[in-house]
């Protein structure tokens, strides 16, 4: 299966062309890493994937994306559903400022589930998932933000678990967390892939080369390289790339 | 809409019900105000409502049959008269007090005892901008000092009233004067100035007695010191002036609006000095009476 | 070196610059404050809150005029919340970044700053006349709603500016459509700014004498409003009128009567900054 | 628990399948001796391709930590040491390959009491010994026992002194044998030189626990 | 479903977005129906240049600049007063003042502008003006200095609280970079803090000097109701706000001519308002532009 | 020489006992690195060094700091003095909302030189010691705020350079930028410590070792181990420290 | 530039340097030989130390380079293939202190055309020109360079293949000096392995380099 196929995508933010070509085919269960320069667009590219971009002003794409084989720019998708499939996690911890319950609740409430039961099965197995769980079951009504920063990410984390995506996209996520909490953050990354496929932007070279099975080097909008993380960081086949993962560059 | 509902007809001891809306001049209204207070002990049921719109905002909405009673510190004005006749609507004018006006000056003006009215004019006529500024310009062996003008503003019924018993034109007199809507404030600024010279309400005279310097006219027949007397008696001329109210004929056909009138002009002897204002004499409130009752009946 | 202690000079003089100013605006107010209360304090008693208007001070009460607020703020704060919110919500969320938008947003700046009076003139043609309310507590709330609808429109902007966007974000990313993302997140993470904005508001609007004036509330009403339609007064117009009557003890009851309205401002004043602190304290991001 | 923890344990265990490798090859000498088999020794050149492809497959492994997990300290010393242990322990295999090799070729015509002479077997014995102490301080990581261990290389060190008189005296005797009394003479060498490669993984073992250098220490 | 529900949610908002633009289509039309009549009686070069303002007296003038110099001159005084003050402070709030001060003494200050504006007006002239004539030579007891004082005083917690919240939102970091190059409080306030602020802090005096444009009762109590053309604070002014209060709820007749000149002023006002606002407008994008 | 050298020094937040018991030298022109866990006290032991930490409410400090041999907590010290000797840089750049050279020259007229040729000729110097004049030399006049960020932190340690400081402490001054600026900004430290003395906070330990030349490492307060970066990440006498720097925690 | 790099460099440098070091010893082997100077062997056995210090040296600057600057890619590469070439050159330095040894105890007794049996010299001769092509290969980074000179090391092999032979005849001739002989033969052995280790310098190279791992390829 591809859940994730990328052919010849192209995007503009107004004239500014951002994406070049790019054509990826992502592996399911497994954690993909994009790497590069500051403004290659692995956020862009990122964001492509489940729409996020398309609030965004002047934002235009050519190319076809498929998750699941379905091309996710097509007049008839409905936004919600595959956003509710293509989850996201995002640099900054960002917990609505709610209960912790409430934060994890509201996916399954925004999709109509309103079974008490249902949904407090729910948010418990996703906070266990998120590895959450043992540290808030006992104050589960405390405001989402009384936590700590790295509590808070696997609160998103568990918050999109609960609407049971199958992809899970990230967008340097633990670039804000210390070390500790980021070392959880990427433990707990690693326990998912077994059951998601998991997209992570991350400007740390090695926690891309600790965490993912795959990595996409990303320069300029494109493509450079993509393949094995252990192949990327011992040998790369491009210049460009072994000149950016050993830091000679510019 | 007028909601007057009728559900008793005949007899004055009949406990009335309905609503009366009156508004316009806040000269007038203290008056109506006493008069609605106590027309409530006799009739609790009628709902009498009184607004401050002026004279003029007052009659543009009686002249739309928006109200029933017009409280007016002057008379109808020919466009306002020809509204109420284009929207069909007929009134009755009733005269139901006098409002005088008072010319002051500091209580640390030594030098002013009196003021003719040529004297008045002199110093109130357009042409005395910027030209009439000092005391000895009005009368030599006053002091060659500048005073200072305070008076009602140009949209009042009472400033247009001054202007016209004094200059002989309504709206007629000079721009270089300090105006303000509130009597009360222009007893403040005369009070504290020398050479201040106001006029506003006999009412607020009596309220600041002690503050002020009261001026007397002489209108060729003598110096008249305005009172309650010298108004009612006519001698203190011609700074002094009559207020109205104005009632529709469809509202003068309600019983509950018929009886207030009536109750208006039987008690406004007692109730009109109560409020600082001057009654007219028993005769002519007779003759208002009188006037109302023929105009409220089917012609 | 003396630039050193130049500067710490200026620094400990401006220290006490900024204390005497502020002082100086807490001195004024209490000025004010005290001033009114030596005038108006004795008159204050329940008579005084229950009576009926009066051609005698001392029986002359404020039942109508209070309660007539009290009308006016409900209703108006029912019409121009939703709407002014709404609004709000439509430009700051919902609008994109043309032309149309930054007209309606210069038209809104430009609305604050039209003088009250002319909205009262609207009130009278369009409610009054128009709409043919009359001079009833409706139109009263209606013209004061589009008078306070700016302020309230600026405050949900700003309120809803606040909000980072990375919590859209999240909604959005969860699946959550533009109007439950707004419902469930914005508005709530908003709610303390966009209240405070009301409340000021609302406390502008209960001020306010001469839109009500032109659009026809009474000075004397002997009765308490039991609907939208009743006719009306409210306490800054019987202070007008008090104020401008010749008699001291008439002085003494608008006195007495600011010093009600005052106390209305103040508690929702108090309101309003106890929101904003507790909003402040509770959301940082 | 960080997630180098599970590289770490399968790179230790994999230098611990190699050493069991190669000591399995030193044993199956010294059975191809004892009961002079061939099919032993010919057995041991057919796996030496094993030692081989484990140690370049615990090189890679090594490399893949070192470029993806950034170890540091204690962590970064299992790795060198790892990565030298396992081209000491890929000389040894090539010792007993050396070995096997010389059994397949000349065991059968070969006088019974020469590997005697030689001590061969005595050797294998003390090597494979020494190797399985050795296996068993790397599982425990007890440096003492790997420097006991250690020490045993003496031995073999006399058994090669030995073979210098052992190698001239059969050289004088059988004059047409001697490229074969030769090559049994340089197996001790190579015999001496694999405890000197075990004496090394346990120089290594301190210095992955310990961070001391004990190499050449002696030698200064 | 879901979908039309949303469209239908989007469309109520914008409709309620639409209403503030009704509201000045309203406005616009009732000024313009109004002053319309006017201006086909009243030459619009007498409007905008005859130096006398006199629709109510007999000889009847028709020229806004009395009306505007002395909108002018009010506002001008109000804002040299508060925003100076209104400024100290915003920074000594921000800057010097203990969290629990400022906590407390800010929400005092905004109930200075919470009070009914007639009660100023009785302050500027009951209390003020006899205190300036004391060593002010020539002053009035109406004038445009004392109301333009109280006016100022009034504004004081609009522009300080609102710079203040403006001051507050600099972030932390630069001051700290200041104090970290061994700057002064002083310094930091001045050289950092407010010109970091400077959006905010304009708003602040743009709201205030709209305030005090907008301002009706102060004026038209403590600066008397007399148009005259001058610049002198010493001397009674009235500005175009008192003239619209004072002709609206005096006895003037509708429809006549004396009453369209409120409309005439009024739009006067609104066009004034318009370019102000237009001004900030421009003020904010240009700075949006160079520092966001 | 000693440049900085603390004893004993605890601090306290109200009743939050934050540092305690540190003792510290550090030495004249070398690179300082000071890492731990969050919330263990390095910013604000950072920060205690040039007074920083003064507005801070509740802030109590027992024991000695010498900065050059001085106690700075002494009465009659002039903070403005101590701070313009000791220079800081921040986590996130924060440069002024001028143009870059106001930026630069805000040290220089705070501190009374107004002499505009002397002005001009610093603003250069400090510029090209912070690696930043070509890049920016012919648009002084621009917005500091539209550099990029790395070149915006660059411009925060020209502007620190700008009042000849003899020491510099940067908290976490690499943290928001992108590997290429941080590649940059850790070149630059290495060339400073030639004539300034560097104490720098970092959460990141890689970077830690790359560029300092001593590490101090603080747990919960406490400095539990300070000596050379390379025997610190390669031989750690402490058990708490080698768990750290290898990820082993909690 | 990333502050890796002149570490890298000065890496390079270092094993360059340990190259000429080994290179040298074996140069002074050679001229001791030729020259007969007992002195100059004497030098060699107390240069060793210099050879190991250096190899510590290094192996401590790849552990720094490892811990400090998380290198990936060619530049691990280049950290790791140093790691095993200071091994190789380190035991090629041992070689040298042997063949050294043995002068210093042996050469004066010796009859000189032992060692030009043994070609003692001839294989010095190669194996130092092999380093300095190697020294040369390395430092141009040319893997072709390398892997040529590293064929060379063929022409050991036979020398010593040869050494067989003549160790054999020699016994037979003088039985006396058999112990003599049979270290002469040792030192062949340890000259051919020389050769080897050098041959496995190329391979690092190329692993560096290249990304490829040659080592065991040719024996599978
Ligand atoms: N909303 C936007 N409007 C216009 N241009 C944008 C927008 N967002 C990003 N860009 C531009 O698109 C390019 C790619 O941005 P993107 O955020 O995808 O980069 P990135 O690789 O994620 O960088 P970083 O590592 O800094 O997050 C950049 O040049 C950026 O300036
Ligand atoms: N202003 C403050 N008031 C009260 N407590 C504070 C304050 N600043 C920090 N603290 C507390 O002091 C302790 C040390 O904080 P500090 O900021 O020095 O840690 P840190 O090591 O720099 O952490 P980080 O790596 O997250 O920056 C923490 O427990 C923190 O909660
Ligand atoms: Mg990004
Ligand atoms: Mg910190
Ligand atoms: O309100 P007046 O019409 O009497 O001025």
């Amino acid at each position: 299966m591809k859940p994730i196929e990328a052919k010849n995508v192209n995007v503009y933010y107004g004239d500014n062309h951002v994406l070049k070509d790019v054509d990826i085919t992502i592996k399911e269960n497994s954690v993909t890493a994009f790497i590069g320069p500051s403004g290659c667009g692995k956020s862009t590219f990122l964001r492509t994937l489940n729409r996020m971009n398309d609030y965004i002003d002047g934002f235009r794409k050519k190319g076809k994306v498929y998750i699941d084989g379905k091309e996710i720019y097509e007049k008839k998708v409905r936004v919600e559903e595959l956003r509710r499939k293509v989850g996201m996690v995002f640099q900054k911890p960002n917990p609505f400022p709610k209960s912790i319950f409430e934060n994890v609740a509201y996916g399954l409430k925004i999709h109509g589930i309103d079974n008490k039961y249902e949904i407090n099965e729910a948010v418990e197995k996703s906070l266990k998932q998120a590895a959450l769980w043992s540290e808030v079951k006992d104050k589960l009504d405390k405001p989402a933000l009384s936590l700590s920063g790295g509590q808070q990410q696997r609160l998103c984390i568990a918050r999109t678990l609960a609407v049971k995506p199958s992809i899970i996209l990230m967008d340097e996520p633990a670039s804000a967390l210390d070390p500790i909490s980021t070392a959880k953050i990427e433990e707990l990354i690693t326990e998912l892939k077994e059951k998601y496929t998991i997209v992570i932007v991350t400007h740390n070279m090695q926690q891309a080369s600790r965490i993912s099975d795959r990595t996409a080097f990303f320069y300029l909008g494109e493509l450079v390289e993509y393949g094995k993380t252990s192949e990327m960081f011992t040998n790369p086949k491009e210049k460009q790339t072994e000149n950016y993962i050993t830091g000679r560059f510019g | 809409g007028q909601k007057g509902e009728q559900e008793s007809t005949s007899g004055n001891e009949a406990k009335l019900t309905g609503e009366i809306k009156i508004d316009g001049s806040s000269t007038v209204y203290p008056i109506t105000e006493a008069v609605a207070e106590e027309f409530r002990t006799d009739q609790p049921d009628v709902k009498v409502t009184v607004g401050v719109s002026g004279t003029g905002g007052g009659f543009k909405k009686f002249g739309r049959g928006e109200t029933d009673i017009n409280d007016a510190s002057r008379p109808i004005k020919e466009q306002e008269a020809a509204a109420c006749k284009e929207n069909n609507i007929n009134y009755v004018e009733l005269k139901v007090a006098y409002d005088g006006l008072v010319v002051v000056v500091n209580k640390e003006n030594t030098w002013v005892d009196h003021f003719t009215v040529e004297e008045l004019k002199k110093i109130w006529e357009p042409g005395a901008q910027e030209k009439i500024t000092t005391w000895n310009q009005i009368r030599p062996n006053w002091p060659k000092e500048k005073f200072n003008l305070y008076g009602p503003g140009v949209a009042s019924g009472t400033y247009d009233y001054f202007t016209e018993a004094v200059v002989g034109k309504s709206g007629s007199s000079r721009g270089d004067y300090t105006a303000s809507e509130d009597d009360n404030v222009l007893v403040q600024g005369t009070s504290g100035d020398k050479n201040g010279l106001a006029f506003f309400g006999l009412a607020y005279y009596e309220e600041n007695k002690d503050k002020l310097k009261l001026v007397g006219i002489d209108n060729g027949k003598g110096v008249v010191m305005p009172s309650v007397e010298t108004v009612k008696n006519g001698t203190y001329s011609p700074l002094s002036r009559p207020v109205f109210i104005y009632v529709t004929d469809v509202a003068a056909k309600r019983p509950e609006v018929s009886s207030f009138v009536n109750f208006y002009l039987s008690n406004a002897p007692t109730l009109v000095p109560d409020v600082g204002y001057i009654p007219l004499n028993d005769d002519e409130y007779a003759a208002e009476t009188a006037k109302f009752t023929s105009f409220g009946k089917p012609q | 070196m003396s630039n050193v202690k130049r500067n710490r000079n200026i620094d400990t003089a401006f220290k006490y610059v900024g204390i005497f100013f502020t002082l100086f605006g807490i001195a004024v107010l209490f000025v004010f404050i005290i001033n009114i209360l030596i005038d108006g304090l004795t008159r204050i008693n329940w008579e005084f809150l229950t009576n009926l208007p009066s051609r005698r001070a001392s029986k002359a009460g404020i039942l109508t005029a209070w309660t007539g607020t009290a009308w006016i703020l409900a209703l108006t704060a029912l019409i121009a919340i939703p709407i002014g919110v709404a609004a709000g919500i439509y430009l700051q969320e919902y609008g994109r970044k043309n032309r149309i938008a930054r007209i309606i947003e210069l038209n809104i700046a430009n609305l604050a700053g039209v003088p009250s009076i002319i909205y009262g003139l609207l009130g009278l043609e369009i409610f009054v006349r128009l709409m043919n309310l009359g001079g009833s507590l409706l139109a009263g709330a209606l013209t004061l709603s589009l008078l306070i609808l700016p302020v309230i429109i600026v405050a949900t902007r700003e309120a809803l500016k606040a909000v980072p966007n990375s919590l859209r974000e999240a909604s959005y990313g969860m699946g959550a459509t533009k109007w439950q993302t707004v419902w469930h997140q914005v508005l709530p993470a908003a709610s303390g700014g966009i209240l405070t904005g009301i409340i000021l508001a609302l406390s502008r609007a209960v001020g306010e004498t001469a839109p009500l004036i032109v659009i026809g509330a009474l000075a004397y009403v002997p009765f308490v409003a039991d609907s939208p339609l009743d006719e009306f007064t409210v306490l800054p117009i019987q202070i007008f009128n008090w104020v401008s009557r010749p008699q001291e003890e008439f002085l003494v009851n608008g006195a007495a009567a600011i010093i009600i309205l005052l106390l209305i401002t103040f508690v929702m004043n108090g309101i309003a900054v106890y929101l904003r602190n507790k909003w402040q304290k509770k959301i940082s991001w | 628990m960080p997630a180098i923890e599970p590289e770490l344990q399968a790179l230790k265990d994999n230098v611990l399948d190699m050493l069991a490798l190669v000591r399995n090859q030193m044993i199956k000498c010294k059975e191809a001796i004892h009961k002079n088999d061939v099919s032993l020794a010919e057995e041991v050149i057919r796996e030496e391709k094993n030692v081989n492809t484990q140690e370049i497959a615990i090189d890679r492994d090594c490399e893949n930590i070192l470029a993806l997990y950034t170890p540091v300290a204690t962590d970064l010393r299992l790795v060198l040491a790892t990565l030298k242990m396992t081209n000491d322990l890929e000389r040894i295999g090539d010792c007993a390959k050396s070995i096997a090799k010389f059994l397949e070729e000349d065991m059968k015509g070969l006088p019974k009491h020469w590997l005697k002479d030689f001590a061969l077997e005595d050797m294998l014995e003390t090597l494979v010994s020494m190797l399985k102490d050795m296996g068993e301080a790397l599982r425990k990581e007890d440096t003492k026992m790997a420097l006991k261990t250690a020490k045993r290389d003496e031995q073999l060190n006399d058994y090669n002194r030995k073979a210098y008189k052992t190698t001239a005296e059969l050289i004088k005797q059988h004059p047409d044998s001697s490229k074969t009394l030769l090559t049994l003479f340089s197996l001790t060498r190579d015999l001496e030189r694999a405890g000197d490669l075990t004496k090394n993984i346990a120089e290594e073992l301190v210095f992955h626990i310990e961070a001391r250098v004990v190499k050449h220490k002696k030698s200064k | 479903m879901k979908r039309s529900a949303e469209k239908g949610i989007e469309f109520g908002l914008a409709f309620s977005g639409l209403i503030t633009i009704l509201t000045t289509i309203g406005i616009i039309w009732v000024l313009i129906s109004e002053s319309w009549g006017f201006f086909r009686e009243v030459p619009l070069s007498d409007f905008l240049f005859d130096t006398e303002w006199t629709p109510l007296f007999s000889q009847k003038h028709y020229g806004i600049l009395p009306l505007l110099s002395g909108t002018f001159l009010t506002t001008i005084i109000a804002i040299i007063t508060a925003v100076p003050i209104g400024i100290i402070i915003a920074v000594y709030l921000s800057e010097y003042a203990h969290k629990r001060f400022r906590r407390n003494v800010k929400p005092l200050l905004e109930i200075l502008a919470a009070v009914p504006t007639v009660v100023y007006g009785f302050f500027a002239l009951t209390v003020v003006t006899p205190f300036l004539q004391t060593f002010v030579p020539g002053l009035g007891s109406f004038n445009a200095l004392s109301a333009g004082l109280v006016m100022g005083i009034m504004i004081i917690p609009v522009i300080s609280s609102l710079s203040e919240d403006a001051l507050y939102a600099v972030p932390k970091s630069l001051r700290e970079a200041s104090y970290g190059m061994g700057a002064t409080k002083f310094q930091t306030s001045f050289k950092v803090v407010v010109p970091a602020a400077s959006s905010g802090i304009l708003v602040s005096i743009i709201l205030g000097v709209a305030r005090a444009i907008g301002e009706t009762m102060v004026v038209a109590i403590a600066a008397g109701q007399q148009p005259t053309l001058t610049l002198d604070p010493r001397q009674a002014v009235e500005t175009i706000t008192a003239y619209i209060v004072q002709v609206s709820l005096g006895d003037v007749q509708h429809g006549s001519m004396e009453y369209k000149t409120i409309f005439a002023a009024g739009i006067t006002l609104f066009i004034f308002t318009f370019l102000l606002n237009n001004i900030s407008f421009w003020i904010k994008k240009k700075y949006q532009e160079k520092y966001e």
